[in-house]
């Protein structure tokens, strides 16, 4: 989701907005002003606030006006209805192409195994062909232990988290380090 | 809160009691005061977190070394002045021009003597060598060689140890003596 | 008894500086390694020194390759503290690019090591 | 009273009979002094340490054994006891008035005070009486920072003065004498101590400084018109203890902080003795002499302590190359040695190489391996040596008696040599045997002053014949003593005739041996000589030019026995070496060395002991080490020899004899297998022995850094005009 994308939806957005109400204009301003705040922000949080700038707002409100109105917003924010409401409108990102940061994608063994391959293939000390789960880095691979350290920070780069040292020492094959990255990321299949 | 804190401090001094009477030599020596309650708080264990206690303990006991030491990476030499130099371990001479003798029990360790130029601004004298003032003094032979082992120097030994002069017979009479073929008096 | 004497000579009781075992002291080194090793990128951003991040990290590994050989702990834990402190001036920036491509020595023409041209350029 | 003309009356009768009974009433003086068996040792407390001394100890020597140093001006361990300054009065217990520590023995169970009250008053006292009459001339006196009274002053004296100008004479001056160019005198700094004095009469044997005067008139000189002039004289210099005596050519150039002092060894005569170089940024400003009981006590001879200032001038400093019009041109190395590369590819194996009077060990060693390695064979000494397989054995050019065994000689015989000019340092020790132990002196060759009486026998040389056949008086003398000694010189072993000299001698030595004691000495006269012969050379240049080289090395070689027609038109001469002399005159390549300042080198001396001289300074502009020069040609040529570095060249050493890389330790060569020489013929020819050096002005200049040394030229100028003086003298005197 490239900023290119994002400009474009919110140009898009300010247009429609623009002719119907020159009245709360500050707000919009402030809308626009929070909009470039969070451009930065991934896709899909600008989808939801999209949904609030349609509202109307009357000049005084009544408590039970109110009350509704926060029922309806947690209503059609909790975590649950939220989740099948994404799921139902992926399909229709994925043409768009557009990758919603704030979870991880999903992983599985046979991924995590696959992607811890192609890290090491992708390491130039390693010769691919001698390489499989099994070997060990140090015995059979000929590296040595800042070679394995890398390794290991390559495995965080890729996974996106911290391995400790303590565990980094361990983890002496690929086998070692897909178990540990499936521990750590609960994927069990 | 404080009252925690001596809790685990004396528990950690107890336990490292027991330590101590194990035959083994790894936490032979203890770390906390041994004296109970009144004693004043070391300000260095009483916040300590155990496993902070545990690694201070460790720090104050000895661990096992080789006693031949190699400091070359970390002396500041610049390594390949070790590869071609000689440290020369000798015992000052006596100064020929004074009678002191105070000086020279001392032995010293110096290095080969390398280029030196006028500095043309100022004519003070400029050198290339990083080792040409070192001059260190030890109390024996023994000492230098291992200060150059430690360091990774190459060394010689450049004097015989002092053995005590034999005394000279000196005596005045000697000047007025019948066979001395000296007594040609100076006209 | 000779023999005994000999071994209890060959090792002495001294105190730790950090560490009490070559493990811990290995554990030290390599946290090292992977500090400098995540810094390099910045490092390049930072004083904008005409390396590349592999040249950065083969010049890092090159220089803890140099003291492979250490063994003894106390060494070992001076050369890791010195290497935290270049690490410490390194990512504060009390450092100028000088001293960052001071590692590479390009300015120092190499001196020369066979007989010969030691001869002529009169070099000891 | 009577006994001392007696003996004197009895050894001046030349008969041998007079002689004989001479001896004997000396010896029965000797043998009453020395109690026979080891007194039992007495004891006495210094600062109330007990310490168990032989009657006899001085209290100064007892309070040394203690680790207590006693300050002193006039006491000198290797002089005569003076106690004239008064500085080392101690308090000993019970004793009246305090004691002069130097000269008075300890008795049984004294104690001695060297820190109470009276002691220290005592040496308050004897300062403020010296600092009186001492001029202020600190700033301007070269002593200053290495002055005893200075130390002394500060350490023992009162914090100030009580003088005070009474009648406005103001303190005591005296007017400076002139002894020579060597020698600066300021004699109003003198503090009366006459170490000079004792040294001239006693070590240097000349008679010429006295005390006149007395009291506060009392005045340090030769009182007549006349030069200090020996070869020992730089030694009052380090004497004196105050500024009155200093160095001439070193005066104001540098003070005692600034300078760095290196520990090396002199090269300009085969004593070896060791010195330090004073230097400051590469520069040599003076040498000392360093103490070594073995070799030169603590002395050092004039020409080695001044010629110092010969290495600034006349220095080789850039290669040169003869070009076709006759005349050196200066190049840069690589020309050079390619230059001497090519001539080395077109001689094919007719190599030769000379090496000279300062030739070191490394860069002779360098030298043999790359002649080898062109399949050259000539490698020999400029000096040349007895004909025949003479170098094999190592007992055949060693001083074999070593120079502290000299000391303890009683009967010694001098053939063809002169070691008062050849080796000051070597006469010093016949000089203490003769005062000391009754030592006999004969010497074999022209009349010569030695400083101490000897009876010449003559010059013939059929006396060798005589002496060696024991029919002669002296030969009685010889047998008859307990450590007889025979001392050829080396100029002598290159007559026709040597091998015959040194045969019949060998011979003769063989009767007179002693088991611990060796009586065969060759006193040689160049610190290279016996290093070259340790390490395969040759001897005698006349070989090299018999060998019609096409490539001649010259290594130092400046005595000009090798000169250009003797050689063949077409050979290409190269010489190494650190000083534009004799050798460079006549060289095609000339390669600049390095002097002995200025490298790490081993020189053997006449005794065989092999010392390392130390580098104080760099070789100046584009000069480098002898054995570098020599390892280079070898790789431009294509045959590099084996080593690098300088540990390599040692190695190399360590197997050509193991006895080089043992520095400062002594390697007595075995005498038994000298042996009869094979079918040698004994007969001496009749020509005359001679000595090289026969005065002090041929001392000072015999190789090329001392003709190079401006002092050593005001110093023979000095000495002729000394000798013009004289006659006039005598002239005046005698009309």
């Amino acid at each position: 989701m490239s900023f290119t994308q994002i400009a474009r939806n919110c140009g898009r957005l300010a247009a429609t907005l623009g002719t119907k109400r020159m009245a709360s204009g500050a707000v919009i301003q402030s809308q626009a002003f929070r909009m470039m705040h969070r451009i930065a922000v991934p896709a899909v949080a600008n989808q939801v606030s999209q949904k609030f700038a349609l509202r109307s707002y009357s000049a005084k409100r009544t408590i039970e006006d109110i009350k509704f109105r926060v029922l309806k917003v947690v209503s059609a924010y909790d975590k649950v209805t939220a989740d099948k409401e994404l799921a139902s409108s992926r399909c229709r990102w994925q043409t768009q192409s557009v990758r919603r940061y704030s979870a991880k994608p999903p992983l599985s063994l046979k991924l995590i195994n696959e992607r811890v391959l192609l890290v090491l293939k992708l390491y130039d000390k390693i010769d691919p062909s001698k390489l499989n789960v099994e070997s060990h880095f140090i015995n059979d691979l000929g590296l040595d232990s800042l070679d394995h350290v890398e390794v290991i920070m390559a495995m965080e780069d890729e996974f996106g988290f911290e391995i400790p040292d303590s565990d980094a020492e361990k983890l002496l094959k690929p086998a070692d380090i897909i178990k540990y990255v499936a521990d750590k990321e609960d994927v069990y299949e | 809160m404080s009252l925690l804190r001596r809790v685990m401090c004396l528990r950690a001094a107890s336990n490292s009691l027991q330590f101590l009477n194990s035959a083994t030599n790894k936490n032979a020596s203890r770390c906390a005061s041994t004296k109970d309650t009144d004693a004043p708080l070391d300000p260095k264990t009483a916040l300590a977190r155990p496993e902070e206690l545990e690694q201070h303990c460790q720090l104050s006991e000895t661990i096992t070394v080789p006693t031949a030491v190699d400091l070359s990476p970390i002396s500041g030499v610049p390594s390949a002045q070790l590869k071609q130099r000689r440290a020369r371990i000798h015992l000052p001479p006596k100064h020929a021009m004074q009678s002191g003798i105070n000086n020279l029990k001392k032995w010293q360790i110096e290095f080969d003597n390398r280029e030196r130029w006028e500095n043309p601004l100022m004519g003070w004298a400029s050198t290339g060598d990083p080792l040409s003032n070192l001059n260190l003094h030890f109390g024996s032979k023994d000492e230098a060689i291992t200060y150059c082992e430690r360091n990774g120097w190459r060394w010689y030994i450049d004097a015989k140890e002092p053995k005590p002069k034999e005394q000279k017979k000196k005596s005045y009479a000697d000047n007025f003596s019948w066979n001395k073929r000296t007594r040609l008096s100076t006209k | 008894m000779a023999g005994r004497e000999a071994v209890k000579r060959a090792v002495q009781q001294v105190r730790p500086i950090l560490s009490v075992d070559r493990e811990e002291a290995r554990k030290r080194a390599l946290n090292l390694y992977k500090a400098w090793y995540r810094q390099i990128p910045y490092i390049v951003m930072d004083y904008d020194i005409p390396m590349t991040v592999e040249q950065c990290r083969s010049k890092l590994r090159e220089q803890f390759v140099k003291d492979r050989h250490v063994t003894d702990i106390r060494v070992i834990d001076m050369l890791v503290i010195k290497g935290q402190m270049e690490l410490k001036e390194t990512v504060e920036i009390w450092k100028q690019k000088g001293h960052i491509m001071r590692y590479w020595k390009e300015s120092q023409d190499p001196k020369p090591t066979d007989f010969l041209s030691k001869f002529i350029q009169g070099v000891h | 009273m009577i006994r001392a003309p007696l003996v004197k009356a009895l050894s001046a009768l030349g008969s041998p009979t007079h002689q004989i009974a001479s001896r004997a009433v000396r010896t029965s003086a000797i043998v009453a002094q020395t109690p026979a068996k080891a007194p039992e040792k007495i004891e006495v407390f210094v600062d109330d340490i007990p310490v168990k001394v032989l009657p006899g100890t001085t209290v100064l020597q007892a309070a040394a054994l203690v680790g207590v140093e006693i300050p002193r001006f006039c006491y000198h361990e290797r002089l005569a006891v003076a106690g004239n300054c008064r500085m080392c009065l101690v308090e000993v217990e019970k004793s009246p008035k305090p004691v002069a520590a130097c000269a008075m023995p300890v008795m049984k169970g004294w104690r001695i005070k060297t820190n109470s009250d009276l002691t220290r008053k005592a040496r308050e006292g004897v300062m403020e009486f010296l600092l009186m009459n001492h001029p202020l001339d600190c700033p301007i006196c070269d002593q200053g920072g290495e002055c005893d009274l200075q130390d002394q002053a500060m350490a023992f004296g009162s914090d100030r003065s009580r003088f005070t100008d009474i009648h406005y004479t103001g303190k005591r001056a005296v007017e400076d004498k002139d002894i020579g160019p060597l020698v600066k005198t300021i004699m109003t700094r003198c503090i009366h101590c006459t170490r000079c004095v004792r040294f001239a009469s006693e070590i240097a044997g000349v008679d010429d400084l006295g005390t006149t005067g007395r009291g506060n008139d009392m005045q340090i000189g030769t009182y007549v018109e006349k030069l200090f002039l020996t070869e020992l004289s730089g030694n009052v210099i380090d004497l004196c203890p105050v500024g009155a005596l200093t160095n001439k050519p070193y005066s104001f150039v540098a003070r005692p902080w600034e300078i760095r002092k290196v520990s090396s060894i002199d090269v300009l005569d085969a004593v070896g003795s060791n010195i330090v170089v004073s230097t400051r940024t590469n520069e040599v400003l003076r040498i000392l002499p360093r103490e070594n009981e073995d070799v030169n006590e603590e002395w050092l001879a004039d020409k080695s302590r001044f010629a110092c200032d010969g290495l600034k001038r006349q220095r080789l400093i850039a290669p040169m190359v003869r070009m076709p019009n006759g005349e050196l041109q200066a190049v840069e190395w690589e020309g050079a040695l390619i230059a001497v590369a090519k001539a080395l590819k077109k001689a094919n194996g007719q190599v030769a190489g000379v090496a000279g009077q300062l030739a070191d060990v490394e860069a002779m060693v360098a030298l043999k391996d790359l002649i080898n390695r062109l399949e050259g064979e000539t490698v020999v000494t400029e000096q040349g040596f007895i004909k025949g397989s003479g170098t094999d054995v190592r007992a055949n050019y060693l001083l074999n008696s070593t120079i502290a065994g000299l000391e303890e000689a009683d009967a010694v015989l001098l053939v063809g040599t002169n070691p008062r000019y050849e080796a000051p340092l070597v006469n010093t020790r016949l000089r203490k045997a003769y005062v000391h132990n009754e030592l006999q002196i004969a010497s074999i060759g022209p009349k010569v002053d030695l400083s101490y009486e000897h009876n010449n026998l003559g010059s013939d040389p059929a006396l060798i014949k005589d002496v060696c056949s024991g029919s002669h008086a002296f030969s009685k003398v010889l047998e008859g003593a307990k450590k007889p000694a025979i001392i050829i010189g080396a100029d002598l072993l290159e007559r026709e005739d040597g091998a015959a000299i040194h045969a019949t001698i060998v011979e003769y030595c063989q009767k007179l041996k002693k088991p611990e004691w060796n009586p065969f000495n060759v006193l040689q006269n160049n610190a290279a000589q016996v290093g070259a012969y340790d390490v395969g050379y040759q001897a005698g240049a006349d070989r090299a030019i018999k060998a019609q080289p096409k490539v001649l090395f010259l290594l130092n070689a400046d005595a000009g026995k090798v000169t250009r027609e003797q050689l063949p038109k077409d050979c290409f001469v190269v010489y190494i070496g650190s000083h534009g002399d004799n050798g460079a005159s006549i060289a095609d390549a000339v390669l600049p060395g390095a002097a002995y300042t200025e490298k790490q080198a081993i020189y053997v001396n006449t005794e065989g002991r092999p010392q390392q001289t130390l580098p104080g300074v760099s070789p100046p502009g584009m000069a480098r080490e002898d054995w570098k020069i020599l390892r280079a040609i070898s790789e431009v040529v294509g045959t590099p020899l084996p080593y690098d570095t300088l540990d390599e060249l040692r190695s190399r050493l360590e197997d050509i004899s193991p006895h080089l890389t043992r520095l400062g330790e002594l390697e007595p060569a075995g005498f038994n297998e000298t042996g009869a020489q094979a079918a040698i013929s004994k007969s001496i020819s009749g020509v005359a022995i001679d000595v090289k050096q026969k005065e002090l002005k041929d001392y000072f200049m015999t190789d090329a850094i001392s003709r190079a040394s401006p002092t050593m030229a005001k110093c023979i100028s000095a000495v002729n005009k000394q000798q013009r003086q004289d006659e006039q003298s005598k002239q005046s005197v005698a009309i």
